[in-house]
């Protein structure tokens, strides 16, 4: 199972920040919260959404959903970013 | 160089470090973000960071070397806060070294534009009137524009 | 607030004392201006600054009073040194603070092009080559143009 | 007598930096230079150089020729600046 992370506001909305989540691909993952969670399932496939595995970006939204996930991947999805 | 700092930054010793010893950079820019008491109008009492350590600094570095490659600077150097700060504490400090002065100010003015949109950071103001998480201004992504046509 | 120097200053701890205690900037913008070993190819082992204490600072508190009516800061800071100075030494330092960061760094870029056209210092390199008097470079005057028609 | 100070490359030029040089004007003090040191007295007149009276800026080069000193005004002259 990856691991999922949630950063800023997506934490606020899911109530959890890391959890397990079963899932052979991206696309997995995303209904596997969904079916939890259907606004949070909405905002991680929005396009703006980044999503990222094992530390590098491999897509936007459910643009990155075909991407295959390996047992213990780190998979995390963040809203839009601000720094500085 | 980039830095991810979760624990207090002083600016003026990051500067004082960034030009010790420099004698062939006659330009020293620098920028320091602090965290303002009131946004639009609201007040805020506490601001927290969020980052990914390890994917935070990797888009960082690679603005880092835009930023070196686009202009003629002889070094660059970003640390970045994350975790809860108070108001009045700094959040970033970006400095450029360049042999002549518009370099080095291109270079932190770009720097600033790209992390303000592309850095994966995500911020929350706590204050009176509740808890909000903060993206990118419209008035930021305007910024970033202009590195697309420029020289 | 402009200060003339003429012993050596400190851009890390200008830079903290212009930091500390500001809620509403969320932006510090500064400038350091140092000296450099070699000028257009020529090697310098010293410099020397000459001013007129009384005049100079007049000159500059007025370019100070344009930067402030014409770029949207809540403060600024200009100190400039004199007398004999080490390559790597700090000859200016210029700081902004604005509530946002583009006022920061206009204002911050525009004393700098100013002063190096019309603060009163008169500058001297001394090198194993001899002693040579410095004015304002083409690209100094080229610069100050751009704010005639700039907002 | 008015106290005239030179700046930059001007006391190099004079090799003096301060002394008193009788006119009762700016043109005065600079023919008087002048009669002593031809190459000085041309960039007194250059109309880039400043010509300061008691520390406020009175013209530049010789359009200030005609500005009356009184005993003991500060007269100073500069070449071009470059501060910063």
């Amino acid at each position: 199972m990856a691991q999922v992370t949630l950063f800023g506001s997506y934490q606020d909305l899911a109530g959890w920040r890391t959890r397990a989540v079963p899932g052979g691909s991206l696309g997995a993952i995303r209904q596997a919260v969904a079916a939890e969670n259907a606004a949070l399932g909405e905002q991680l496939g929005h396009p703006c959404t980044l999503v990222i595995v094992n530390e590098r970006l491999v897509g936007r939204g459910d643009g990155a959903d075909a991407h295959p996930l390996a047992e213990n991947d780190d998979v995390a999805f963040g809203p839009p970013v601000s720094g500085g | 160089m980039i830095r991810l700092a979760d624990a207090a930054i002083d600016p003026g010793a990051l500067l004082a470090e960034f030009c010790a010893g420099r004698t062939d950079a006659g330009a020293v820019v620098s920028f320091t973000g602090l965290t303002r008491g009131r946004t639009d109008g609201a007040a805020v009492t506490r601001l927290t960071l969020d980052a990914y350590p390890g994917f935070t600094e990797a888009v960082m570095a690679e603005i880092e070397a835009e930023a070196r490659a686009r202009f003629a600077v002889e070094d660059v150097l970003a640390v970045h806060r994350w975790g809860s700060l108070d108001i009045g504490e700094p959040i970033i400090f970006v400095a450029a070294a360049a042999e002549h002065r518009r370099a080095a100010f291109e270079a932190v003015d770009y720097l600033m534009d790209q992390f303000k949109t592309r850095a994966p950071f995500w911020k929350r103001e706590d204050g009176p009137d509740g808890a909000r998480w903060i993206e990118a201004r419209p008035d930021d992504h305007q910024a970033i524009e202009r590195w697309a046509t420029a020289q």
